[in-house]
């Protein structure tokens, strides 16, 4: 296995390029060390991004929206004074991957690259409408978090291809956004389901909604029959149930050894409901 | 054992100091199995099958032999000839077997071959050389499909005298026993139920991998350090599947990382010290955490059938249970233990047991905390929980009313004698947790749980050194404090400070023969040989302070650490401490030591109840744990803390085998969760704190009554939790693990 | 395969060692530095056994290469206790007895002192969240957790 | 003499006996005595047997005296963990 440490995206980029074999980038580690040590994957380049200046940060910029750096932390996320108060969905799905330890190393950015449909922060981001920086040899191209993933482990960057910045919309006034997961454990475990909602109101009722689903299908999905279920309601119990109904259809899961079919259906509407629930509060202003 | 001088008030044994290899084990410094290194050492590495049931038709190794790096490369021809045997009696061969494959391959993750290089890495490289052709064959890993007359055998004429004709060859030994007349008791009860369980396989867990460092020669000597909870069981195994005499192998223990049962026997010790010979280097072996999931042992599953008749008042008028346990492609799962142990706790009149031992395309089951007993309290005590329920009893009550006590004739055969099941009762009924309201969405459970404990052969050696302080050799590996408890004993027969005395825990080649730390017989068994040794010790001082003073020995006693003359009569000295004679021993007979080695056999059986609160969400089936509380009798406490510790570690166990833990294999045979990631022990955000309650009923078979408490505390978690978790969700949980998705299908189910 | 020469600070001294790519910072702390106090109890980041900080954050050695520790700055358990003082929460581990076989107790005391470093207030809850990449087998964490909380309440009043 | 009762699932090896009749002062000689009377108990016994005495479970050791009139009850062999 080579090992590299380039000094910028463009190098890193050209890295990947010309490399033979499998190539894995190496931000946290979390994912590419755990398929490293039980030989799923060993990769035959390597390239560590993390000596790419700039990569920790997180930055608002003057519209409001957050530049984060590829290689910030869930740890530096959770830590951040601002951030979690535009985007505690995006953050607190971050922070409920893997232990302290794990969140020391982990990334967004690493978290979508491995593909995992149950992968936590990847739903919260496509509610949040997150894009992220791509580049290549031919520069650099903006992609919304949903088009990343294309199944199991598989992305749609190309060979050359990596992200290069995490882009977070402005917050704006009146929204509020939401993650849950199911585990069955408190901690440590991978979601069976997971849920993420991010919606803006006028008074008491939504006018903008986006809800995703995680561990339910072969990527993570944004269901707009969630979102048409709860757009121009107040979150009365018949959109809830709309919505748990939409959740639960858009499901196509398989059984494995972390969940059924059966539960993994019903719970996604259960989940889609709670997560609404404090999203809304939250977009209200109330503490949830 | 003779009963002689029984103690009953105590200095140092109830007292709670720090244990004696706290510094080394809060600064790194601990030795643990996979932390020696040897000059020259190689690094070793195990290949594998990938399929759970495969005829082996070759293994070229040539690629990985003509490897640079790669040292030796050991298959099956590697090891000694170890006849087959069936049932329990051809062990050896079994474990043999177990380590590495011969013409089958027999569940995922069993051994082929092995390799030592030159480093950890260049070992996990050169398995990739190794090319093996396997003939895949049928495969069954469920414990009742295995039992069905089409499943695949898995070895013919592995089954013992004890299986009655007709059944499948994967059955392997059958045990029946009880007493009375369960038709006529059946007839007596005013409600009867029958009902099915099913439990899954669960590991120990410990979190060291299993790990070893071998060295041997073609001279037949070898040294072997590892991390074990028997290092002469190790000795004698490993000596035996290598040809070697047993006295040449000489095996250190390390600090072990937790046991539980799973570290009794041998896995990679074996192949390490074969490639050891073969390379003519030290190597070492390290397992990674799939292997031990994939490869050492684990629990039975189990499938159980359990009736009980109870009449209005809550009187166990019949019992009976058939219990089928699953031990992997090996003879050995301990059906008998489970239905020996499942009615233990009552006085019936009417009672019987069937257990049946089954072989599947699994690893070899090992020992796991009270082996076998878990699995039938939690059928038997869920059956009496539906009881209490359906007839409006008092779940305490009606165990209280059942309960067996000393005279009562055990539903295993023989009369009890002085035994505290009733004590841990009425504990559980005075205890504030009992009556504690639950919230909504709360149910509250409880079970009590039998274990026979064990002796074993026992070794101790006490030596005194000329300013007085002690050394005290045992061989039972320090698993959970056990250095402070033998210190503690020791102390309290020699009369000097707890902390001027020295546990350590010695190899093979300096003291006699021990069996292994389970059973929960450390405290009992090296704890009663650590007395005697001591006691044997004070008799020598005896006599020295009796030639000083020049009286006879039997006018001295030995009190509070010092001679002192036994009466009046014996004459009128100060008394002599036990520095003074220590001090010049070397010019007054020579050193002064003491010595016991015996099988006690008293260990005393053991009880304790639990109460568990669980809150169930409805909507997703997730339990949480909202209150435990542990009653158990010890016997004697000896240190409290770490009895406290044991209670605590037990009911956590309990929790994981109830809640989450399982083994979860494929339609293709193989595991799908060898990580801890998907193999989920309770992690610290999940548990309450655990309260306790230690029941001292002194074991007459003990100086001290001490009892063991290590085993019996897993074994009421299942049952007292699925109670807990049935009453909150309104639904009978007759499966574990309870995991959510096995809850809410149930909740479904009941509408 | 090429090695990599790494130098960086264990404890606050300056080691240095060879690397192969493939070998975690764990291996290299084990097998290089010979400080065996981290274990290996999963190799999968699951199970806390191997924690360490690095700049000051904790993380799991098992899940960082050896060859990203260059200019690092690495704290382990051996590095707790000042000289032959202990650290008080390795006083109190002992006094709870909050170990029995003692393999899980190098991450433990590492995570917990990089909590009441962060945290010296913490709740049992917040103690348990920080501690749940932490695998204890033998204890059902009971004395674990009041050991860190009570050393917290000592530390507290000490400063 | 010594009344051995058996586990009911060795019935079968004593033709249908489950209490058994022997002279014996130890438990060696108690399990010499079983299977001088019943060949076919050799099996069982040497799988592993305990022996309970007044109660008290004597796991392996042969030489463990049997007082006049125990409760006498063969065991399967306990094993631990």
């Amino acid at each position: 296995m080579d090992y590299h440490s380039p000094a910028s995206f463009a190098e890193a980029s050209a890295l990947a390029a010309n490399a033979t074999g499998i190539t894995r980038f190496l931000a946290g580690g979390t994912d590419v060390l755990v398929q490293l040590r039980s030989e799923l994957v060993t990769p035959d380049t390597l390239i560590d991004i993390k000596k790419i200046n700039g990569v920790r940060d997180i930055t608002r910029n003057a519209d409001g929206s957050w530049t984060l750096g590829i290689a910030a932390t869930g740890a530096e996320m959770s830590e951040h004074p601002e951030l979690g108060r535009d985007w505690p969905g995006v953050v607190e799905a971050m922070d409920l991957i893997g232990s302290t330890q794990v969140q020391g190393r982990a990334t967004p950015t690493g978290n979508l690259c491995n593909g995992s449909p149950a992968a936590d922060s990847v739903p919260a981001m496509v509610a949040a409408g997150v894009t992220v920086t791509v580049t290549g040899r031919d520069g650099t191209r903006e992609v919304a978090v949903e088009d990343i993933p294309t199944g199991p482990g598989k992305t749609s960057l190309a060979k050359g291809e990596l992200i290069s910045a995490v882009n977070i919309p402005a917050r704006g006034e009146n929204g509020g956004d939401a993650y849950l997961r199911f585990i069955p454990r408190t901690e440590m475990d991978i979601a069976v389901v997971g849920v993420g909602v991010n919606l803006r109101l006028d008074g008491d009722t939504i006018t903008e909604a986006r809800v995703s689903l995680g561990a339910v299908a072969p990527t993570v999905l944004l269901v707009e029959d969630c979102a048409k279920a709860i757009i121009g309601s107040t979150l009365d119990d018949a959109s809830m149930e709309a919505l748990a109904a939409a959740a639960s259809a858009a499901c196509n899961p398989i059984d494995d050894k972390r969940g059924t079919i059966a539960f993994r259906t019903e719970v996604a509407g259960v989940l889609a409901k709670r997560a609404a629930k404090i999203a809304y509060a939250r977009a209200k202003g109330e503490d949830a | 054992m003779a009963l002689d001088d029984r103690k009953s008030d105590f200095t140092f044994v109830g007292t709670r100091p720090n244990r004696p290899d706290g510094l080394d084990k809060v600064t790194g410094r601990a030795k643990f199995g996979a932390d020696a290194y040897a000059p020259g050492m190689l690094h070793g590495a195990i290949l594998r099958s990938p399929h759970a049931h495969a005829r082996i038709v070759k293994i070229d190794a040539s690629k990985a032999e003509a490897h640079k790096d790669v040292k030796a490369v050991v298959t099956r021809a590697d090891f000694a000839d170890v006849p087959f045997k069936p049932g329990l009696e051809g062990e050896f061969y079994n474990v043999l077997e177990n380590v590495m494959a011969g013409e089958k391959a027999l569940y995922d993750g069993h051994a082929v071959a092995a390799v030592a290089a030159t480093s950890a890495l260049a070992a996990r490289d050169a398995l990739k050389l190794i090319e093996v052709e396997y003939e895949v064959l049928p495969h069954v890993t469920d414990v009742d499909k295995a039992m069905a007359p089409d499943a695949p055998v898995i070895r013919e004429g592995a089954a013992d005298y004890s299986v009655p004709e007709g059944m499948h060859p994967n059955v392997v030994r059958y045990h029946e026993s009880g007493h009375g007349d369960l038709e006529a008791g059946f007839a007596e009860a005013d409600l009867i139920i029958e009902d099915s369980f099913v439990t899954e396989a669960t590991h120990q867990g410990y979190i060291e991998p299993h790990a070893c460092l071998a060295i041997l020669g073609n001279d037949g000597k070898g040294e072997l350090w590892c991390t074990t909870q028997g290092h002469w069981i190790a000795q004698k195994t490993c000596a035996a599947l290598l040809g070697i005499e047993t006295s040449q192998l000489r095996v250190t223990a390390s600090e072990i990382g937790g046991g539980f049962g799973g570290k009794t026997t041998v896995f990679i010790e074996p192949v390490a010290l074969a490639l050891s010979r073969k390379a003519n280097r030290p190597v070492k072996l390290v397992m990674t955490r799939s292997e031990v999931f994939r490869a050492t042992g684990p629990t039975s599953s189990a499938s159980m059938d359990v009736k009980i008749g109870m009449k209005k008042d809550g009187t166990i008028s019949a019992a009976q249970g058939i219990f089928r346990l699953q031990g992997g492609a090996f003879p050995g799962a301990p059906g008998d233990m489970t239905a020996m142990c499942a009615f233990a706790p009552y006085n019936l009149t009417n009672v019987k047991q069937i257990g049946y031992d089954v072989m599947a395309n699994r690893p070899k089951q090992a020992a796991y905390r009270a082996p076998g007993a878990p699995m039938g309290a939690f059928a038997v005590e869920s059956v009496i929980d539906e009881l209490c329920n359906k007839l409006g009893l008092d779940p305490v009550e009606v165990r209280l009313k059942n309960a067996a006590h000393e005279g009562t004739k055990a539903s295993y055969g023989p009369t009890y004698e002085r035994i505290g099941l009733v004590e841990t009762l009425e504990a559980a009924k005075a205890h504030p947790h009992y009556s504690a309201p639950l919230k909504p969405g709360q149910g509250r459970g409880i079970s009590c749980g039998f274990w026979f404990n064990h002796g074993g052969e026992t070794s101790v050696s006490l030596a005194l050194s000329e300013d007085g302080s002690a050394q005290v050799m045992v061989g039972t590996p320090d698993i959970g404090g056990s250095r402070a408890s033998m210190a503690l004993m020791a102390a309290e027969v020699l009369g000097i400070p707890y902390e001027n005395i020295r546990v350590t825990i010695a190899d093979t080649a300096t003291l006699g023969y021990n069996d292994v730390s389970h059973g929960s017989r450390v405290t009992y068994a090296s704890g009663l040989a650590t007395i005697k040794a001591a006691r044997h010790a004070v008799e020598k001082l005896c006599e020295r302070a009796a030639a000083k003073w020049g009286i006879p020995v039997d006018a001295v006693k030995w009190e509070n650490g010092c001679a002192v003359p036994s009466g009046p009569n014996a004459g009128d000295f100060d008394p002599m401490p036990l520095a003074d004679i220590t001090a010049d021993m070397g010019r007054t007979g020579g050193p002064i030591s003491g010595h016991f080695e015996a099988t006690p056999e008293g260990a005393g059986v053991s009880f304790g109840t639990h109460i568990v609160d669980a809150e169930v969400d409805p909507e997703t089936g997730k339990t949480s744990v909202t209150r435990y509380t542990v009653i158990q009798d010890a016997g004697k406490a000896i240190h409290p803390t770490y009895v406290e510790g044991q209670y605590q570690g037990g009911a956590a166990q309990g929790i994981g085998w109830a809640l989450n833990e399982e083994y979860i294999y494929g339609e293709d045979g193989r595991l799908q969760n060898s990580i801890f990631l998907d193999y989920r022990i309770p992690v610290a955000s999940d548990l309450p704190m655990i309260d306790t309650v230690i029941v001292e009923v002194p074991n007459p078979g003990h100086p001290f009554g001490v009892r063991g408490v290590g085993e019996t505390g897993i074994v009421p978690p299942l049952a007292a939790i699925a109670n807990a978790v049935s009453n909150a969700a309104g639904v009978r949980m007759k499966r574990l693990p309870m995991s959510p998705p096995r809850i809410l299908a149930a909740l479904k189910d009941n509408g | 395969m090429k090695k990599f020469h790494v130098t960086t600070t264990v404890n606050g001294d300056a080691v240095e060692y060879l690397c192969d790519p493939r070998e975690t910072l764990l291996d290299c702390l084990r097998d290089k530095l010979n400080l065996t106090g981290a274990k290996e109890g999963c190799g999968t980041g699951d199970c806390g056994a191997c924690s360490v900080t690095v700049d000051g954050r904790l993380v799991c050695s098992c899940l960082m290469l050896g060859v990203e520790a260059e200019g690092k700055q690495i704290e382990t358990v051996e590095g707790i206790a000042d000289g032959d003082i202990l650290h008080p929460l390795q006083k109190k581990m002992i006094e709870y007895a909050a170990l029995q076989c003692g393999i899980c107790t190098p991450g433990i005391l590492v995570a917990a002192k990089s909590l009441l470093e962060k945290n010296p207030n913490p709740t049992e809850e917040e103690t348990r969240y920080w501690l749940a990449g932490n695998l204890c087998r033998c204890t059902g964490y009971d004395k674990i957790i009041r050991a860190v909380m009570d050393t917290a309440a000592e530390m507290r009043e000490a400063s | 003499m010594v009344e051995v009762h058996l586990w009911s699932g060795l019935r079968s090896l004593t033709g249908g006996q489950q209490v058994v009749e022997v002279e014996a002062k130890t438990t060696g000689e108690l399990l010499r005595a079983l299977v001088r009377a019943h060949p076919q108990l050799q099996a069982p016994i040497d799988a592993g047997v305990s022996i309970a005495v007044d109660g008290r479970v004597i796991a392996t050791g042969l030489t463990e005296p049997i007082p006049e009139g125990s409760e006498v009850y063969l065991m399967q062999r306990l094993r631990g963990g």
